[in-house]
């Protein structure tokens, strides 16, 4: 039996004969791991670090404190008159000028996107909730009963949402309360839609089979399993709503049904600003420029907030820009190169 | 009286529309019997319909036909109170890894969900004690318990998986594939593991996989289908070693041996054509395409199962 | 300058991401000769697809960098091309089979067109003689209607048909090296029997030599003629089949054959199991990647990164336990005809 | 391959297929004396159902008048003479030859067969039996108006009212083409007879209408020298500013007062004479249309607006002269209920002056906070409330117009700075709904509305008499009588329609409003006015506001 | 293949039956009288108008009237604009309001798209910012602000095109221009995210491996998965889009059926606003079913039995 050792290779590398001593305990050999990461405070740490989130959730919280405190500061009240100081240009006095009948617009404004801000968030939440739900019953049921809802929600889409929101505003009254239930009502078929296709989606995964042979009930399943893995982008669909609600109350008080008067939202603000915008044009910049600030931030953190779910996204991106940056360097120095060789 | 078999099976059928007058043929007429204790595997190829049985018989499809008897008792058509109580006795492990384990929820809570529904435990407490002690057992650790899946590598999810499965001490426990989808050192692990379980808890396993040499080694008896259909069925030692159903024979060859010299010298001819769609199916042996000794007879009337040795049976006219 | 067809040596490969940089492939050496079959075998995550993918550049180059390394074919190092310059190896000199067939063609696209379209790119050839050639092709894979299958779209085929398809478009520029990466994993047994016979005629045929990725050592005892064992990104023992499946040196490769149970012999009380997980390759381990899970783990295993000795010509092997100074004697486990690997006796 | 060919010219045909048909609409004939001008399009030209004023804007131009009205007066157009029976209760016209566009004669029969068809409740009593036509108990054969041949026309009257004037300002209806159309009468140009001094060639809805001149008019050569006319349909205001600046529309018929302020040299004012006051809901009832029944309303709402002194609180808060400066320049405050252009005795003096008002009964234009307040007390004590908080809330009806919302917000303030009343809640509803609300009664305060007819005071006044218009505009004899009945303000009027001779008439109509603002059943604020605006190089364009009309008799364009 | 296309023609009918029903009753809800606004003093000439409409007779009757002449494509007379029949102002309307539309859509479209592409392959550059922020912007101007500001500065102050009305080709210009906008950043986003998935598949990789150049790769193998998606959108954008948008019509004083719309249902115009409302559910219901005919030849993998 011929010796196997062989050499192969120079002593010289000054190893000693402790080092081929066994190790003492193999335990101690633990490869690094990496530190664990809870899903959602990951999802903030991603959320945070990234400056377009963090701008848009600053400009949002600016935007609704202002909307709380400026109406109780203000010396103003939102609705006194004052004829004497009607259509002031802005001025230290009244930083956004006063309308025609001299109404200081600077209280009014805030005051405004305090209500349009309420509208917008549960005017969009509501219908998300309610679509929700009934597009979880006819996702996870199936068959005849799924038929059924999606037939009525194709029928209710066909018909345009004015006739429902003019029918329930006028059945329960002007209120804000009414103009919520009443964007519940006509918005909820959106959601709906796109829950029950979710649902299904997640219907045959293994862990909900896991679920339902441990017995547990269909509700369960979808609250404690299903839910949670939707929300996440679903929750990216809200921020997207928000503003469809805003231009919705505007578009309602265009024809009277929108918040009783003398209060006052951003999206009417801003169409009565409108008629004047040739001469005080301040009258319209103002309101308009905070529902543009409102839709900006929400879309920037909309984007964010998908990216912090999803990173694979985000990361590409930078791979990418790597990739043409690497290509760029190559295609110069080879250039380079033909150049310095001539 | 004992019952001979902890669970019988007779006649399963399940089919699935597809619309347009198309039934897909998944399970046709299945039969087989598993005695208290014991592993029957069952092999076949992808889309033979191994998977809907191991589902049917958790109820996780209506069965269309044939009757399940559980230690005595008809449970085809059981539902509601009694066929919650059933899941306390029986039980799956699933094949993925990755989507078996519910992503926002802790290692911890998915073991501890079957106790929480069955109301198993007094408190809290007692039931995250269960809980730990459940994760020992099956090789992790304590405090993976607070961890979410996606930090564990497939090994350790597919422990956590069986943990799972274990939590509400079933008797019988259907292994999907259990170990298709690990590597081959992870595996060995699990297979072990399995075993191990199997003494101390005196688990009855049916071992669905389409790996034979591993079904060989876990498991007493071997079930071959093949379409929907129990071509073979016999002791684990008898099959291997004698196969009589030709698609056994096919199938045995085509396995290939860690073995280079072996390998290069055997003259093993494929068996030819492709699977035939279970769509609308029609009587007569399914394996007739590709059998080398099909007949006419094979072509029209349907196999029934013949006993060619002690507890082996085969359905097949050649024999 | 050297005989083999394709030498690669010292590659070094790792991926960029925002966190930092995970080293796939930690200095991998092997070549290949004309005509041969050279089986690349490990698990999941051991860098074998990389490697394969590497050679033919078909990574995005930010995420993957070449960090060292070189791939020599025909006397041009393949590492220091540039994208344009590697495509006309691309299909012609080497081409490439994929695991899933069902997502490896272009579902809007008819095969006939997708097969001609590789065509065209290396020969300019007319459209007639294109589809003859594409025609030949699908016969030689054992495809049974051939004009039939040149006008169908991918998902009308089985898993069987649409692999030959795969394996047809590699070989129809007659390249001279076919990278299969996995090519059967996705396949029942009986099926993945024809397509590996299918891909022994090609070889004999068409004179091609086949690198061939797979974590199925049956699969590879079949096809392989040499073969090289990955794990944690480093080749640890390479040689001819009956090297390493019969005298297997590396505790890692005695884990492996020994955790597979087999469907020959009789069935063994208990699996061999090697405990434990594959390391994290986003920061490696310093000395030998196997070192946390094997049980013969010495200091200098921990320490130093073993160097590959060759035991016997052509079969090499990473590990320390086969350096001279090494004290302890160890009897490998498994291998039919592996003897021991003696110690030095301490004094 | 072939089969997605097909797809997308499927696909392509369809999308063509709509944009060649739209390429037809036709294109400007660009004629010497043209001129363009911006207005709303009227909903109809169906003559019977013609109801609001821009239809009637619109008939001025296509159609022949008996007698014709031109910047405040009325002159004869088809009516050659007209004679007076003693008793001045029979009035005979003899009719000038004329013909409508396509050659037909105009017969005195079309004036008798459009008298019949529009007639209305108030039109109805001054004709012989002409109430009793409208509630069906005769035949139109028998109403006093009736063609004794082919050129006279002769109306009977019921009775001899001072209000009547003989110049009729209707337009002839040929009933034989009213019959032939049926509902169509009206819809499209071809649907309208023409014998006026424009032809409408074109009328492309929601977008523009087309006049040419008619020769066959009757003084065609005497007046309207444009030859051709074009409306242009646009309710956006930048959008008309846009036309106006970039010289697309030589008139804007209305503009908003900002636009005014953007092109002050080009906009012209005008007064309309529609009144704009608050009216209080003192009946204490309102009409359920779904039962057909009367509910009671909040009563203690009621007892509140009863109180003439609460009423006035109200009005005298109010600085009218600075609200509408602010609000609606374009308007004219007002504290009286007969017009400043009202006539007064003699041809020259305004009604205004000969019967000035005295200021203990009326509130000042400028508002007078201290009297307001000393009302409101008077008002608390009467009612017995301690103090204004106590006040139950009481419901501003309004509806989404910017003007009126603006108003009422504006009053809602200034009640509140000035008198400290809390109480008054703004109640919005869409127009349709806020209209049959007023008609039902269900409202507290509304802001109302009112054509206060500046040429006969009377007639105005006559809507609250008990029974009148605006009291019982149910008819339907609700329990509650009328909204307002007070016997001597009844017998004032009804004395001033007989009385002949105009100051002791003014003088009667004097009393009568003095007793009326007294009471503050109806609190005017302003008369609603307007701009519009003419291009330098238009001249002789008169408009009243859209009310009468587009007089462009006279209009020449020097471009 | 026919007995595909009758069946989907019949649940078409069934669904503009529903709606046609659904709308009928729901408008009958709304308060109020359609004729009180013409003359507010007189009820009696309400009740007349209300007669001469057959609205005094009981619901039921006029329901099963309304449905008789819904089956001779008949919508009846306007109820505020006497004399004018629904079908009329329908076909004198629609092809203006459709022409805008889809001149929009056949600018907006391509370029949405060509944007979507680049900056998908350009990912991460500025170029792909810049399309990204101008979506975002172009999102959040409400229209009516876009609408006047635009017919300002390029009709009044530059005189580039005509401010106002649809006579001329010229005259469609800004309008399209505008509606075309939120198109743009609507396809430029779904665009870029379609790609960026197709990029992602393994049938690229073989490609690449096929030794074929970058730029046909991109055309022929990512380009071509990518817009298939793209056409199920287009079904219910194109009906959309025919409805016409209101404030840009308002604006620009279009004739066009999107101020019919909302006049049509503030002022309780029955007849008007159940004919536009069947006229759209026809158009949505067709639109849909010629886009599931065209994914259908187009993508292979829908098989259309």
């Amino acid at each position: 039996m011929e010796e196997i050792k062989l050499t192969g290779h120079p002593f010289d590398d000054g190893l000693t004969d402790d080092d081929f001593a066994p190790v003492p305990d193999r335990s101690a050999i633990v490869d690094s791991i990496r530190p664990s990461m809870r899903y959602w405070p990951e999802v903030g740490r991603r959320l945070m670090k990234n400056k377009v989130a963090v701008f848009s959730i600053l400009l949002l919280t600016v935007i609704v404190l202002m909307a709380i405190l400026v109406p109780i500061l203000s010396p103003y009240e939102y609705d006194a008159t004052s004829l004497m100081s009607a259509r002031k240009p802005p001025s230290w006095e009244h930083p956004f000028g006063t309308d025609k009948v001299g109404r200081d617009m600077f209280t009014r404004v805030f005051m405004g996107t305090r209500t349009s801000l309420i509208i917008g968030v549960v005017g969009a939440f509501l219908p998300f909730v309610l679509g929700m739900v009934i597009g979880a019953v006819s996702g996870w049921f199936g068959g005849k009963v799924d038929m059924i809802i999606m037939r009525v929600v194709d029928i209710m889409l066909c018909i345009p949402s004015m006739i429902y929101m003019i029918l329930i505003l006028v059945v329960l009254g002007g209120s804000p309360t009414s103009l919520i239930i009443a964007l519940a009502l006509s918005g909820w078929m959106g959601s709906a839609r796109s829950f029950r296709g979710r649902i299904l989606q997640f219907r045959n995964r293994e862990f909900v089979l896991a679920a339902t042979t441990l017995g547990a009930r269909p509700g369960r399943i979808i609250v404690r399993h299903i839910l949670p893995n939707i929300l996440g982008n679903m929750a990216v669909g809200l921020c997207s709503a928000i503003p469809g609600a805003i231009f919705a109350e505007a578009g309602m008080s265009y024809i009277g049904l929108g918040i009783s008067p003398p209060m006052t939202s951003l999206g009417q603000l801003s169409s009565d600003g409108m008629q004047v915008f040739l001469t005080q044009f301040y009258l319209f910049f103002f309101p308009s420029l905070i529902i543009c600030l409102i839709v900006f931030a929400l879309f920037l953190f909309g984007n964010a907030l998908r990216d912090a779910l999803d990173p694979k996204l985000r990361d590409e991106d930078y791979l990418a820009r790597m990739y043409r940056k690497t290509r760029r360097l190559t295609i110069r120095n080879t250039k380079k190169e033909a150049a310095a060789n001539e | 009286m004992q019952q001979e078999y902890l669970l019988e099976v007779e006649g399963l059928k399940k089919y699935f529309p597809l619309g347009k007058g198309r039934t897909l043929h998944a399970v046709d007429d299945v039969s087989f019997a598993i005695r208290p204790g014991e592993t029957l595997g069952l092999v076949g190829e992808s889309g033979c319909g191994k998977t809907t049985v191991g589902r049917t018989l958790l109820k996780l499809y209506k069965p269309d036909g044939g009757r399940i008897i559980y230690r005595g008792e008809d449970i085809t058509k059981v539902s509601g109170r009694r066929q919650r109580e059933l899941c306390t006795h029986m039980q799956m492990i699933y094949q993925d890894p990755y989507a078996s384990l519910n992503p926002f929820m802790t290692i911890g809570e998915i073991v501890s969900e079957g106790l929480e529904i069955n109301k198993i435990g007094a408190n809290r407490m007692e039931r995250t004690a269960m809980t730990y002690e459940l994760l020992e057992r099956v090789g992790l650790s304590r405090e993976h318990a607070n961890r979410f899946p996606h930090e564990f590598s497939g090994g350790q999810r597919q422990r956590a998986g069986i943990a799972r499965a274990l939590a509400v001490n079933p008797e019988f426990v259907v292994c999907d594939e259990a170990i298709s989808a690990l590597d081959v050192s992870v595996q060995a692990q699990i297979i072990n593991m399995l075993m191990d379980l199997r003494e101390l808890m005196n688990l009855t396993y049916l071992f669905i996989a389409h790996d034979l040499s591993v079904v060989r080694y876990i498991s007493q008896r071997v079930a071959v289908m093949y379409l929907g259909k129990i071509v073979e069925i016999g002791k684990a030692s008898e099959v291997y070693v004698h196969p009589a159903h030709p698609y056994t024979q096919g199938l045995l060859g085509a396995v290939p041996v860690a073995d280079p010299d072996f390998e290069k010298s055997k003259t093993y001819q494929a068996m030819v054509g492709e699977v035939t769609s279970p769509i609308n199916c029609k009587p007569g042996c399914r394996f007739a395409n590709r059998c080398p000794y099909a007949t006419e007879e094979c072509r029209t009337v349907t196999p029934d199962m013949k006993a060619v040795g002690a507890d082996h049976f085969v359905a097949c006219h050649r024999l | 300058m050297s005989e083999h067809l394709l030498e690669v040596k010292n590659l070094h490969v790792s991926f960029r991401n925002v966190v930092g940089e995970v080293k796939a492939v930690r200095g991998v050496d092997f070549y290949l000769d004309r005509g041969e079959t050279l089986g690349l075998v490990g698990e999941s995550g051991c860098g074998k697809s990389v490697t394969v993918q590497t050679v033919m550049r078909l990574n995005p180059e930010p995420p993957a960098v070449i960090k060292q390394g070189s791939i020599v074919y025909d006397g041009v190092d393949l590492a220091k091309l540039d994208d344009k310059g590697m495509r006309k190896y691309r299909g012609k000199e080497f081409s490439m089979i994929f695991q899933d067939a069902m997502t490896s063609l272009n579902p809007t696209t008819r095969i006939g067109k997708q097969m001609k379209e590789m065509l065209r790119a290396h020969r300019d050839i007319s459209d007639a003689e294109a589809k003859k050639i594409i025609l030949r092709m699908l016969t030689m894979v054992g495809l049974p209607n051939p004009e039939t299958i040149y006008s169908r779209f991918p998902h009308t085929l089985s898993g069987g048909q649409r692999q030959r398809v795969m394996i047809a478009m590699a070989m129809s520029c007659e390249p001279s090296i076919l990278i299969a990466d996995e090519p059967t994993t996705a396949l029942d047994v009986t099926i993945q029997a024809q397509i590996l016979e299918v891909m022994n005629k090609l070889k004999k045929e068409m004179n091609t030599s086949i690198i061939f990725i797979t974590h199925n050592m049956g699969v590879v005892a079949r096809m392989a003629d040499r073969l090289a064992v990955m794990y944690a990104g480093q080749i640890i023992e390479s040689g001819t089949a009956q090297d390493v499946f019969y005298r297997p040196k590396h505790p890692y490769t005695w884990g492996l054959l020994g955790s597979m149970p087999s469907l020959k012999g009789d069935v063994p009380e208990r699996l061999m199991s090697i405990p434990g997980t594959p390391p994290d390759l986003f920061d490696p381990p310093r000395g030998c990647g196997f070192a946390s899970r094997c049980e013969h783990c010495m200091n200098v295993c921990v320490n130093r990164v073993p160097p590959e000795t060759e035991v016997a010509p052509g079969h090499r092997v990473r590990c320390w336990l086969l350096d001279p100074r090494c004290k302890t004697a160890v009897k490998p486990p498994i291998g039919r005809d592996s003897e021991l690997i003696p110690g030095k006796e301490d004094a | 391959m072939k089969k997605r060919i097909v797809a997308i010219l499927l696909a392509l045909a369809m999308l063509l297929s709509t944009v060649a048909l739209a390429e037809t609409a036709a294109y400007p004939v660009e004629g010497e004396g043209s001129l363009t001008f911006v207005a709303t399009e009227p909903n109809t030209l169906n003559m019977v159902q013609a109801s609001s004023n821009l239809d009637s804007a619109v008939f001025y131009l296509t159609s022949a008048m008996l007698y014709r009205p031109y910047n405040g007066n009325v002159y004869p157009e088809l009516a050659a003479k007209c004679d007076v029976s003693e008793d001045k209760l029979t009035y005979t016209y003899t009719l000038k030859d004329a013909v409508y566009s396509d050659g037909t004669p105009i017969v005195a029969a079309d004036f008798a067969y459009y008298m019949i068809a529009t007639m209305d409740g108030t039109s109805a009593a001054y004709y012989k039996n002409g109430t009793k036509y409208m509630n069906g108990e005769c035949t139109a054969a028998d109403v006093g108006i009736y063609a004794k041949d082919e050129k006279t026309l002769v109306v009977e009257l019921e009775m001899l009212t001072a209000d009547f004037s003989p110049e009729l300002e209707i337009y002839p209806l040929q009933q034989a083409f009213v019959e032939a159309k049926g509902e169509q009468l009206g819809g499209t140009p071809a649907d309208l007879m023409y014998s006026g001094p424009y032809v409408l060639t074109e009328w492309v809805y929601g977008s523009y209408m087309t006049f040419k001149k008619n020769p066959s008019y009757v003084d065609a050569a005497a007046s309207f020298p444009l030859a051709e006319l074009r409306l242009i349909h646009s309710v956006d205001e930048s959008g008309r500013y846009s036309m106006f600046t970039s010289g697309e529309a030589d008139v804007l018929t209305f503009i908003s007062e900002e636009t005014q302020q953007m092109i002050p040299n080009q906009a012209k004012q005008y007064v309309s004479d529609a009144m704009q006051g608050l009216e209080f809901n003192t009946t204490g009832m309102m009409f359920d249309a779904a039962q057909g029944t009367f509910l009671p309303r909040d009563a203690e709402v009621t007892k509140v607006l009863s109180n003439e002194n609460f009423r006035k609180a109200l009005s005298y808060a109010i600085n009218r002269e600075l609200l509408v400066m602010v609000i609606n320049p374009s308007g004219l405050p007002v504290n009286r209920l007969v017009t400043p252009m009202a006539e007064g005795n003699t041809d020259g003096s305004r009604f205004v002056e000969d019967y000035p008002l005295t200021a203990d009964y009326a509130a000042p234009i400028t508002g007078d906070a201290e009297a307001a307040k000393a009302y409101l007390a008077k008002a608390l004590e009467e009612l017995g409330y301690a103090s204004v908080k106590d006040l139950p809330t009481i419901k501003y009806l309004c509806f989404e117009n910017g003007a009126f919302r603006l108003m009422a917000e504006t009053l809602q303030s200034e009640w509140k700075s000035i008198l400290g009343l809390e109480c008054i809640e703004i109640e919005m509803k869409p127009v349709q709904d806020a209209v049959m609300s007023m008609v039902f009664l269900n409202y507290d305060i509304y802001f109302q509305s009112v054509s206060s007819s500046s040429a006969t005071p009377r007639s105005f006044l006559e809507q609250w008499k008990t029974g009148g218009a605006i009291s019982d505009a149910m008819q339907s004899g609700a329990p509650f009588g009328s909204v307002y009945s007070n016997a001597e303000f009844d017998a004032l009027v009804e004395q001033a329609m007989f009385e002949f001779d105009t100051a002791k008439r003014q003088a009667l109509i004097a009393q009568a409003e003095q007793i009326m603002i007294e009471e503050h059943i109806f609190v005017p604020i302003l008369l609603q006015g307007g701009y519009y605006a003419v291009q330098d190089y238009v001249q002789g364009f008169v408009s009243v506001g859209n009310q009468e009309g587009y007089m462009f008799n006279h209009t020449t364009v020097t471009k | 293949m026919t007995k595909y296309i009758l069946k989907r023609l019949l649940i078409s009918i069934l669904t503009i039956w529903a709606v046609a029903t659904v709308c009928f009753f729901l408008l009958r809800l709304l308060p109020g009288n359609p004729f009180i606004l013409q003359n507010p003093l007189d009820m009696k000439n309400a009740e007349k108008m209300m007669a001469f409409y057959g609205l005094d007779k009981p619901l039921w009757e006029q329901y099963v009237s309304y449905l008789q002449s819904l089956l001779r494509l008949d919508f009846g007379y306007s109820l505020t604009h006497v004399g004018r029949s629904v079908n009329d102002v329908i076909v004198q309307y629609f092809p203006i309001t459709a022409q805008l539309g889809i001149q929009a859509l056949l600018l907006g479209m391509p370029i949405g798209m060509a944007l979507g592409i680049v900056s998908a392959v350009r990912r991460g550059g500025a170029f792909d910012y810049g399309c990204q922020i101008g979506s975002v912007v172009s999102t959040s101007i409400p229209s009516f602000v876009l609408a006047a500001v635009m017919q300002l500065v390029f009709g009044v102050y530059l005189k580039w095109f005509p401010v106002s009305q649809w006579l001329s080709f010229r005259h469609t210009i800004l309008p399209t221009i505008i509606l075309s906008l939120g198109i743009i950043a609507g396809h430029c986003r779904s665009m870029r995210t379609l790609m960026l998935e197709v990029g992602r598949q393994d049938y690229l990789k073989t490609a690449k491996s096929k030794g074929i150049s970058n730029v046909r790769i991109v055309v022929f193998h990512q380009i071509r998965n990518a817009i298939l998606p793209m056409i199920t959108g287009l079904g219910m954008e194109i009906a959309s889009l025919l409805m016409g948008s209101y404030i840009i019509e308002k604006v620009f004083s279009i004739p066009g059926l999107g101020a019919y719309f909302v006049t049509s249902i503030t002022g309780l115009d029955y007849t008007m606003t159940m004919g536009l409302v069947v006229f759209q559910a026809a158009i949505v219901v067709f639109a849909n079913f010629v886009v599931d005919l065209l994914y259908g030849l187009i993508d292979p993998r829908v098989r259309i039995v």
